[in-house]
């Protein structure tokens, strides 16, 4: 199998899908030509031509609102949205309409759209280019938020994403691009939308967690075992609708439950993950449920002090999971 | 005598009877959902009184087994003429569970027909724009002669999907037709406070597209210009803005009381140029509408409506359960 | 103490406000000559003219974004979305303008903003006219979102937002505006924001809620009174940034919780409540922590039949209030 | 010997001076800070080159202590001209606690500075252009004598609060100018695949405002139909929207590689029309801009560059909790 990078499994989809079905095209900014800024089409409009690889206008709203039309109409975008920050002006058009519309016609019309976006800091992208924006939607029935880990994740979940019939966010995070790689199958598969992944086997403690913060949490327990500390890595990969069932499987195989997200903590999706624990497992749990997350403050500070002290990491990681084993 | 101007469009006589017939049509089932509202029997009415000469005009203008249309709450006229009935449209106005826009799930006027190629429309105006844009997208990359047909009101004509959808067909030439219905007013709000150029077609020149504003109690010169438009259109020219002049002739909705803000004589100013009105004297003028054909056609309409209301008063509503259903593909 | 109806409430809060001081303008769809589709803004136009109860064109981003740069100039713009479902072509502005005009000028810039909507179902609305959409801004720090339950607190909270030196989300529920009626002093007050407020003591168990369905649960507690059983009813007032202290009191004095909201479910304020409850009282609680919410689907339908399936009212929180106190 | 333009502009030859260098000192700093980014001291930069001349031109006819102004990140022309500093750029572009804008939280030439009337700017292309409005309208509101200015690339005149904004202006009358910097290109996409009209002055018909496209290189003719839009804007005659057209001779931004969408040789055809080379022409051949006064302004930018940069360097870092601050007033 092929060791590829987070950022070329996304792009090996995207051709992949694009080769299998010719109703799938992109849109988006900067994605034709240039390939987009993170090179994620790169190669696809000279493979394509520009109609499948479609350079817009500067307009977010209309990004999601033509691949609306387009999606109604039976064709298979996939919108890029240039960061996750400024897929902000098509809010009313991805929950307004993108996630009404299977419902509102009473399954009349469907949306099969797949708007994509980098997500996530530490990339000197202060406080515009660095946020997570998972929980702004992720209270909407309709949508479903794909947050992919590992390259092997990114291409089958994305994939899926573009074959599933209703509209799916797929948030990448834009560090991981270079610096994940792993093995990705040459092969065609794909993964299934609305199931978390158990990423390691543990018995002592339950950090539950998604996209780069997997990886950061994997690397903590790898210290951890070094003392005898085995923990259980849950990874939602998608964090809307949520995996009740796997959730609480994970919850419950420990009793001791750290949530790690790299997004503010106050609403963020750890919120619901705790409810469902809580609800669900109050009496199987050894400690308070743990959340580690960015401080409440609007978004991540360009200057690196301040920026590190915003952004997750192993180390963060690593003292709350010692901190949950010692309870 | 007044002149023939139907017959230079390519218009035969029953073809403007039937254009006639289907704004009539219109205008009886919005009156009797306005009698049903007072009567307390359905909740809610929007109309689209004052509007059916250029919704009518419009969709007669359109390949109507073909072209694929985003029409916006006022548009009964243009739904009628594409296929949606009677019967269909009092089911929605009573939330039935047998409406095909949407199971009684959505007001009234959220008109939405795959069957029929009408989208599905929602209540944020506006959001419409971009997706007839996205269909003449597919359109033209999938080769297809079909237009797309859209229609907001003026005061939508403010909101940035407009812009941007417009902008966006005319950096492709997609084959979309935008048809402003200006009625004057946005609830409350005339257009002198709504726009910053009253004439809306004037905005088209910024996206490089034609812009037209018409009469929109003239059916004929709404035909005319969106006849020229789906040619232009379907010939690789691209996307026209029009703007349909005309006013609303009832309050905003069955919730508004429009004496707080505008007063009753230039309400029935308006009245005189009133479509219903004026048509009829013109096709009666030309000896084409009959007393006959005129008393055939308000039998009929009668029927047709009576028949509706009582098919979808009786109609059950939806069981509470299924409000659960179509969150996702089953 | 006059008694007033909660939209009576409102606008008298408003006419004070703009009374008190020049600065003070609202600005929006129909709130002038009309005075608003739901009259909160009736006779302002006559008082203080078209300048300060300005008629916008039909376009919520400009309303906010226009409000914000004249929030930074140093007026007090009061901003009305129509309905709360149609502030979503303003998130944009919302979230990435106003709630991040302090932080990211390093307090050299404020945006002392107040946008009022109409929230809530139950009024045959329909999907579009009947959304809780609070969630979706719940996660934005910098902005702060005030929900009041009744006339009183409708009156104090809103003076004390539009006193505020930083943006408020305001929102007003639409049913409650004829239904609830209830003494307010003609004096001038403000009530804190950020601070909950115990609209009911007792001693069984616990009910944290906020907007209508407090007064649906102060109506089902007087039905479990009379069987003896005591019901202590938080309300939230400010849903975002939540007021912990207050609700891990509220949590802690009776051991039983039950969360209360009439939007869906996943991802509602009441992940983040119950959050904050596992993480600080999970000892002192006898029973898991219950959520009664909307079910998860788009929005409420416009058929009586679902609309009443979907929406909250007295009885199913006495039957959910029932259950917890056997538990 | 060229034409003496200015004079009849009301500009002194002193002016027209200072004009020229504050565009020079615009080029000169940033400039550096890519020799700082390719040495690797400052993570990225965003530049003003080929836009100074559009920039400086505005600033001038704009009324520097009482205007406001909503500027973009390529605006360093704008900022200077409106009393930021050099070294406050400096500090800007290493991320310094001392920065004025943002104290190190925001990325380079996001702008603003409270006691200048620079409003904080972010991120999001266009969100702006309401933020001027609205100091438009408290100034028409307080009767203040005022205008608001606003600028944004041409790419970004297709968001949606472009039509927004700058509709509410035109039903309102409000003193506001704005002014697209047109420079051909949004990142990759060039304005054909942009703008349905390439010309974006022609939008402003739409919006019941006057329109102008204008010679982005030229700083007077800049400085003249700036001039007169404000004339007009605080006689209460309302907005203006400009268009200045010149060329983006960097890359986007530091982490831009423009190779891959545009040839050498059309960057090397604009240059000829740079500004602050064509500008010099102009001063040189009316013996304004003599080699001594070239020397000196050369010898002063470069000290007010190296200090700058040495000062900022040097400057410290915010405490890492410094980011837990101002989230709410404190
Ligand atoms: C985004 C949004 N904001 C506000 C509303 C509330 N609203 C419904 S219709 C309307 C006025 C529409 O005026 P116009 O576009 O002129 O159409 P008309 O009703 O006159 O045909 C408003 C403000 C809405 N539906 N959507
Ligand atoms: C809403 C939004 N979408 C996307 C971006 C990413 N982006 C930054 S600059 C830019 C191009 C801007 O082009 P233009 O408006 O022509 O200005 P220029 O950079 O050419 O001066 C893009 C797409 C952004 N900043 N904001
Ligand atoms: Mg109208
Ligand atoms: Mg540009």
């Amino acid at each position: 199998m092929p060791v590829m990078s987070y950022i070329q499994a996304v792009t090996t989809a995207l051709r992949e899908e694009m080769q299998r079905d010719e109703k799938v095209f992109i849109l988006g900014e900067d994605v034709g030509k240039k390939g987009g800024v993170f090179k994620a089409t790169e190669g696809l409009y000279d493979e394509f031509g520009e109609y499948r690889v479609l350079d817009t206008p500067l307009a977010e709203s209309a990004i999601a609102g033509v691949g609306i039309g387009a999606a109604m109409y039976g064709m298979r975008p996939v919108a890029e949205m240039q960061f996750a920050d400024f897929i902000m002006p098509a809010v009313n058009q991805i929950i307004s309409e993108a996630a009404r519309i299977r419902y509102r016609s009473n399954n009349d019309w469907d949306c099969p759209i797949v708007i994509r976006a980098p997500y996530g800091g530490g990339v000197h992208g202060a406080l515009y280019h660095s946020q997570s924006v998972e929980a702004i939607f992720a209270n909407q029935p309709g949508l479903k938020i794909v947050m992919p880990s590992t390259p092997y994740d990114a291409k089958g979940l994305l994939k899926a994403a573009i074959r599933d019939n209703d509209p799916v966010l797929f948030f990448e995070h834009k560090r991981a691009y270079r610096l994940l790689k792993g093995e990705v199958p040459t092969e065609d598969y794909v993964l299934p939308i609305g199931k978390a992944d158990v990423k390691r086997e543990g018995s002592d403690i339950t950090i539950i967690t998604y996209g780069l913060c997997v990886h950061f949490a994997l690397q903590a327990a790898e210290k951890l075992a070094e003392d005898g500390i085995e923990a259980h890595i849950l990874d939602l990969r998608t964090v809307y609708p949520l995996d009740k069932e796997a959730i609480i499987e994970a919850a419950k195989k420990t009793g001791k439950v750290l949530l790690v997200t790299e997004d503010n903590k106050e609403g963020s999706i750890l919120s619901e993950v705790a409810a469902i624990i809580s609800e669900n497992c109050l009496f199987d749990l050894d400690a308070p449920i743990q959340r580690l997350a960015g401080p409440d403050i609007p978004a991540m500070p360009y200057a690196p002090t301040m920026e590190k002290f915003f952004m997750m990491n192993p180390d963060k990681i690593e003292k709350a999971m010692r901190e949950l084993a010692e309870f | 005598m007044a002149k023939n101007r139907h017959e230079e469009l390519g218009l035969s006589n029953e073809e403007v009877l039937e254009m006639y017939k289907t704004m009539l049509l219109a205008r009886k089932l919005d009156e009797r959902m306005w009698l049903l509202n007072r009567a307390g029997k359905i909740p809610f009415v929007i109309s689209c009184q004052g509007q059916e000469a250029a919704q009518v005009g419009a969709a007669f203008a359109l390949n109507r087994s073909e072209d694929y249309i985003a029409p916006y709450y006022r548009d009964m006229g243009v739904v009628l003429a594409f296929g949606m009935t009677a019967k269909e449209l009092m089911l929605s106005a009573f939330a039935k569970a047998e409406d095909p826009n949407s199971g009684g799930r959505q007001m009234p006027s959220h008109f939405g027909q795959k069957k029929n190629r009408i989208l599905t429309g929602s209540s944020p105006v506006t959001t419409q724009v971009p997706h007839a844009v996205g269909v003449a997208l597919a359109a033209k990359m999938e080769k297809k002669d079909f237009v797309s047909f859209v229609t907001l009101g003026e005061g939508s004509s403010n909101q940035g999907d407009f812009h941007e959808g417009l902008n966006f067909a005319g950096v492709h030439k997609l084959p979309v037709i935008t048809m402003v219905e200006n009625n004057k007013y946005a609830i409350s709000v005339p257009i002198e406070k709504q726009l910053g150029n009253p004439k809306v077609s004037d905005r088209a020149l910024g996206y490089g597209m034609p812009g037209f504003t018409v009469d929109g109690n003239d059916p004929l010169e709404v035909y005319k210009v969106v006849k020229e438009a789906r040619d232009r259109a379907v010939s690789g020219e691209g996307p026209t803005l029009i703007e349909a002049v005309s006013y609303r002739l009832t309050a905003h909705s069955s919730d508004d009381d429009d004496r707080a803000y505008r007063n009753k004589e230039e309400v029935e100013e308006a009245r005189k140029l009133d479509s219903i009105f004026t048509f009829a004297v013109y096709l009666k003028d030309l000896g084409i509408l009959t007393d006959e054909i005129e008393n055939e056609f308000t039998n009929e309409i009668t029927s047709i409506v009576n028949e509706a209301t009582d098919y979808a008063e009786a109609a059950p509503y939806a069981e509470p359960e299924e409000a659960l259903k179509y969150v996702y593909e089953e």
